[in-house]
């Protein structure tokens, strides 16, 4: 748990994977989408990473229908996230790859973790993404007749429609720089 | 004064006792389990909420019926019928003191056990006709329950039968008097005990709920009655509680008797004697009901056969040896 | 489920052993949406032979509110509100690791007081939670008296909340660089402010006495009692391999024997300084799933009572702008939820709300081991190995 | 002789006051209650969803034997209740009698236990 | 006596008439229904005959174990709500009366032949009577009840047990 053992396992991951970057106290790693499902297994049977935590999308794309857009341009793309960890220790692991808007289908993790049956699902209904693979690929919480992927970004939402975006933004005072704060109760 | 006067007498009273014990048992339950759970129950119907009862009773009889498309219909409709005419005829056989009874039969408890064997008809096509698969489960978990049951609440009435060497339900308090001791003490514990345990299967109060079991099968063999139907199957429940407990007292702890009172009396005590064993009784059972979870279906099925069946059949032996050999 | 044999292997059978058998078919059974014990709308559509089942899936969404989507058009301190309502149950407890996810990437040093607060808030958000699960468990198994003392056990616990926060379920009481002022403490530009409200430490010194007097009854009460025990022990094994695949975490983990507790772990919050034992399970069975979360409750109010004694003195908020942007950047914060880990990952590309905000939330996972669970379980197991799991639809549906 | 068909007859009327209760309840109700079915109030109740699969499926075979086991059983205690009442008389001569009676169906009740009939799983 | 008599009468009659509709309701539980009609109705009869522990057995043991026992084998076999289409088979009738026909002639016969002309006249059977009879008189027979019990249980349960006969086979 302390400082030397974080960095040690940080290291040993960076040594493995030649992409990989702490930001925020979080590990990631970036790997080709041909050895996504190999990645798992190294990490699991290497790095004892045995803990299945998540997997999710990010739709990247400088067309925003609503919300803040990146500021930089972006190469339209999917990212796949998923997220490792252990059951010792705080360790973690995210890894990402990256995959085509055009056909967006990559190998499925449900014969590394089953555990990736939900969020693949789940994937795939919001982002339309195709899990290769995957035992039974259907939606998971939309009704089976709902069409579109509402975690797109050009997905729109009806609401801000109606009152756009950023819409009224509140704004609470803050307390004065030098307020002193009562112990308990007056 | 002729048979068909008192008979008409008799009824009448039994019509208007029955549901009034019912009443008194549900407000015992509500304000018990209250009490158990540390809030105030019912207390703004009436005096204090002990109208409250009847006022249930009340809103149930101006319920809508909903009657399901898909079920059975005149099997649905009279399903509640097979229950609490089972249950209200088992008033025959209480007694309140050796004259006032409805009738004291030869074979009363034998009575007892055959009419109360009924009800599980009711249950079964209740739970079939309502062509839900809920009621069916829960139907079939009745019917498997209640003949489970059964058994060990005839044989352990067996051994006060031995002991008493009548079935008639007179006959037996009346021989507790003479023994001086009430069958629970002279021999028929473990009987007792059986008894009871049978008779809150019988009646499937918790822990052995799981027919009706509403967090797994909403509400069992009755998840599709509603309104009036659904209030007698409700009544009929406590009017079994108050019978079974009744018949308890009287096997088991000396019905309308309590030592040291003057026998020539009976008739004005003995009623307030049998309620209140009856209550006490109920009471018990009340508060196993308020502190206990329900057991699983196979566990419950594996309590009978293995525990208490065999447990009585032995508890027969034994008596029938002190009996023969004393 | 008929069986398919295997012709190479199949003995030769004589009379005796062709035997009827009287096999019946499987009936779909559907339990919930609206059924008493899914905890909400929680459905599972159920093939079963008699009582017994033979396969479970769950269908998900009747409460699916699309909070990763409502994320990416909120502002931070909108997000907040949301986040509130995804486990209701333990509100508070939300909002921890979004907040200091978002003070991670804002590189906000928050102050030692407002962290103390926001402790001790969030494990009374821990106690009354498993005050919830501890009335509602013995309730799917069929003992009704439970969750009457849990209520009212826990309406002390949330007077307490709501007294600091003005809210009981959601409380929305953090803000990016330390917490609101006391509910009613009047505007916050006043010079002196009120931050905890007028007796709260003694008031909690007694809650938690209570607490502990409650946890007592239950193990008493609950796990004292034969038929909990018969109905709980050796039902419902979850292997810590299994549970470790499918990212099953918090009690539920703990329970098949793995001593993971984020509040060891990490350090989203300052429980380093405090002395108090991760409770773990042997088997994994419901007995096991319950006794953890209840001693649980007796660690968090040992948890809050010394926090309530080194309370620290200062600010409760840390300087940030009026308008809060948090700057470009990824990161993944967690923390250790009643229900188990929850965390947000957090996509910021400068703007005014997240880019995009994936929410990891406990139950989520914990329920999509339910299939594997009850494969070959009976019906009655069935409830009581959903109670155990202690879900809430809104963190499963988000 | 009399006394016994007065028996009988009281039993007869306890019975019918049994279903002139049922009838009564329900003709009250019909008096009182509205009667307004839509047809999701008629439908059958499953959870909030339609019904999957018409008409019946099949129950637990189990239950069976339970009944099986519960009419050998019955049939048992019907010919202990004359001999309970009777021991008296009977003396060792009906207790021997009985007990093999007993011990014999005991036996079925342990090949039952035995066989596993009565497991669940 | 004229009273019981016509009672007698009617109650033949709705015996009859339930015992019809047993067989000619093509609905499997409300035949189970009317055979409990019929059931009853013969108690009723037996306890006109002063056999009131024999009218109790009747119930106890035929309504409330045996028909139960039918409607959980009715449940097992699939018994679907309503009419089923599959018990009304036209080319058995007439083999079914003509075999039912000849058990009612051949019970008639032999009823007639035993009873003809005997009147009884029953004071009524006590129980303790009975108990008495059936274990000095019938011993024999009720000793070889219950091996009839125990092998009506074991063949029950072989019919109906539900694991592998194969395992059995494996163990010998």
């Amino acid at each position: 748990m302390n400082q030397s053992d974080q960095n040690e396992f940080v290291n040993s991951i960076q040594s493995k994977f030649q992409n990989s970057s702490v930001e925020f106290d979080t590990l990631k790693i970036e790997v080709d989408s041909q050895s996504w499902v190999d990645t798992h297994k190294t990490l699991k049977a290497e790095f004892d990473l045995k803990f299945f935590n998540w997997l999710s999308a990010v739709d990247w794309d400088n067309d925003v229908k609503i919300g803040d857009a990146p500021k930089e341009p972006v190469t339209p793309s999917f990212e796949i996230i998923s997220c490792l960890s252990k059951t010792n220790s705080d360790d973690l692991v995210i890894s990402s790859t990256k995959i085509s808007k055009e056909d967006p289908q990559i190998d499925s993790l449900v014969e590394v973790f089953g555990g990736a049956n939900w969020h693949e699902r789940e994937a795939y209904e919001m982002f339309g993404i195709n899990f290769l693979n995957h035992p039974n690929l259907k939606k998971l919480y939309l009704p089976d007749a709902y069409e579109g992927n509402p975690l797109l970004k050009s997905f729109e939402l009806i609401s801000r429609e109606v009152k756009p975006w950023p819409g009224e933004v509140d704004v609470e005072g803050m307390p004065e720089d030098n307020i002193v704060v009562s112990e308990e109760g007056s | 004064m002729s048979f068909s006067t008192e008979l008409l007498i008799k009824v009448l009273v039994v019509l208007a006792t029955a549901p009034v014990m019912a009443l008194g048992l549900t407000l015992l339950e509500v304000k018990g389990s209250a009490w158990m759970q540390r809030r105030p129950g019912p207390l703004h119907v009436g005096l204090r909420g002990f109208i409250f009862p009847l006022a249930t009773a009340a809103k149930y009889l101006q319920k809508e019926t909903i009657i399901p498309n898909d079920v059975d219909e005149p099997v649905f409709k009279w399903a509640p019928a097979w229950v609490i005419a089972a249950v209200v005829g088992l008033f025959t056989i209480i007694p309140l003191s050796p004259t006032l009874i409805v009738r004291d039969l030869e074979l009363g408890v034998f009575f007892l056990l055959a009419i109360s064997s009924i009800s599980t008809i009711g249950v079964l096509t209740a739970g079939w006709s309502s062509a839900n698969k809920f009621s069916l489960m829960g139907g079939l978990r009745a019917a498997g329950q209640l003949i489970a049951y059964e058994l060990p609440l005839i044989l352990s009435v067996v051994g006060v039968v031995i002991q008493a060497e009548t079935m008639s339900t007179v006959g037996i308090v009346e021989k507790q008097i003479e023994f001086g001791f009430p069958f629970v003490i002279a021999g028929q514990g473990i009987a007792f005990i059986i008894f009871m345990i049978a008779a809150t299967a019988e009646m499937m109060r918790t822990p052995f709920d799981m027919p009706i079991g509403e967090s797994e099968l909403t509400m069992g063999f009755f998840t599709e009655y509603s309104g009036i139907r659904f209030l007698i199957f409700y009544i009929s429940e406590y009017i079994n509680l108050f019978v079974m407990c009744a018949i308890a007292s009287t096997l088991f702890l000396g019905g309308y008797h309590v030592p040291l009172l003057p026998t020539e009396w009976v008739n004005f005590y003995g009623p307030l004697v049998l309620i209140g064993k009856t209550f006490l009784l109920a009471f018990i059972l009340i508060a196993i009901r308020w502190s206990f979870p329900r057991f699983r279906e196979d566990q419950l099925q594996t309590l009978a056969w293995k525990v208490l069946i065999p447990l009585s059949l032995l508890n027969i032996m034994a008596t029938a040896i002190m009996k023969v050999v004393f | 489920m008929a069986q398919t044999m295997d012709p190479n292997n199949m003995p030769i059978l004589s009379e005796a052993s062709v035997s009827v058998e009287i096999e019946t078919e499987d009936m779909t059974l559907n339990i919930g949406p609206q059924h008493p014990s899914t905890h909400g709308v929680l459905r599972l559509v159920a093939k079963i032979n008699g009582e017994k089942i033979s396969s479970v899936e769950p269908v998900l969404g009747y409460m699916h509110r699309g909070y990763e989507k409502l994320a990416e058009v909120r502002t931070y301190p909108q997000v907040t509100t949301l986040v509130n309502r995804i486990d209701w149950v333990s509100g508070f407890a939300n909002e921890i690791p979004f907040i200091a996810g978002a003070e991670k990437l804002m590189e906000i040093e928050v102050p030692e007081r407002a962290q103390y607060i926001r402790l001790i808030l969030t494990e009374m958000a821990r106690i009354s939670s498993h005050f919830v699960f501890n009335g509602a468990f013995p309730l799917e198994i069929g003992a009704l008296t439970p969750i009457f003392l849990a209520m009212e056990d826990r309406e002390r616990v949330l007077d307490l909340l709501e007294s600091v926060t003005g809210g009981r379920f959601h409380p929305n009481f953090n803000r990016i660089g330390g917490v609101k002022p006391a509910a009613g403490a009047g505007p916050t530009t006043k010079k002196d402010i009120q931050d905890l409200p007028a007796g709260f430490y003694h008031d909690t010194k007694v809650a938690m006495q209570k607490v502990l007097e409650a946890v007592d009854r239950f193990e008493d009460l609950i796990g004292g009692n034969e038929v909990f025990q018969i109905r709980t022990k050796n039902v419902g094994v979850l292997p810590k391999e299994v549970a470790e695949e499918y990212g099953v975490s918090g009690p539920i983990l703990r329970a098949s024997g793995v001593e993971f507790d984020l509040r060891k772990q990490s350090n989203y919050l300052p429980y380093d300084k405090f002395d108090f034992e991760i409770p773990i399970g042997e088997n994994g069975d419901c007995f096991d799933r319950w006794s953890v979360r209840t001693s649980e409750m007796r660690e968090s109010a040992k948890i809050i009572l010394q926090a309530i004694e080194d309370m620290p003195s200062g600010p409760i908020q840390a300087k940030v702008p009026k308008v809060i942007k948090v700057p470009k950047g990824q990161t993944y914060v967690r923390a250790e939820n009643p229900k188990g880990e929850m965390g947000y990952y957090i996509i910021s590309e400068g703007g005014l709300g997240p880019y995009r905000l994936k929410i990891r939330t406990a139950s989520f996972s914990n329920i999509s081991i339910l299939p594997i669970m009850l494969e070959g379980a009976l019906l009655p197991d069935l409830i009581a190995i959903m109670g155990s799991l202690d879900f809430v639809l809104g963190d499963v549906d988000r | 002789m009399i006394s016994y068909f007065q028996d009988y007859v009281t039993v007869g009327a306890m019975i019918g006051l049994g279903l002139v209760l049922f009838l009564v309840f329900i003709s009250v109700s019909a008096l009182l209650s509205p009667k307004k079915p839509t047809p999701e109030k008629v439908k059958t109740y499953e959870c909030g969803v339609d019904p999957v699969g018409g008409g019946w499926s099949q129950t637990y075979v189990r239950y069976y034997i339970f009944g099986l086991l519960f009419v050998i059983f019955d049939v048992e205690a019907v010919f202990i209740f004359p001999w309970a009442l009777n021991l008296e008389n009977l003396g060792y001569f009906g207790l021997v009698e009985m007990f093999i009676f007993i011990f014999i169906l005991l036996l079925g009740l342990i090949y039952a236990i035995r066989k596993d009939v009565l497991k669940w799983e | 006596m004229e009273a019981i008599d016509i009672f007698s009468y009617f109650l033949l009659l709705l015996l009859l008439l339930s015992g019809v509709k047993v067989v000619t309701t093509s609905n499997v539980i409300h035949a189970a229904i009317f055979l409990v009609f019929t059931l009853a109705t013969t108690a009723v009869l037996f306890i006109l005959l002063s056999a009131e522990f024999v009218a109790l057995v009747l119930i106890l043991v035929y309504i409330g174990a045996v028909i139960v026992l039918f409607l959980f084998g009715v449940m097992i076999t699939r018994a679907p709500l309503g009419p089923n289409a599959e018990l009304d088979n036209d080319q058995n009738k007439l083999m079914a009366a003509v075999i039912s026909l000849s058990i009612f002639g051949i019970f008639t016969y032999i009823l007639l032949q035993t009873f003809d002309s005997t009147v009884v006249i029953s004071e009524g059977t006590s129980t303790k009577l009975l108990g008495e009879i059936l274990l000095s008189r019938f011993v024999f027979p009720f000793e070889l009840v219950s091996f009839v019990l125990l092998g009506a249980l074991i063949g029950g349960i072989t019919l109906a047990r539900k694991d592998n006969a194969l395992m059995d086979e494996d163990q010998i």
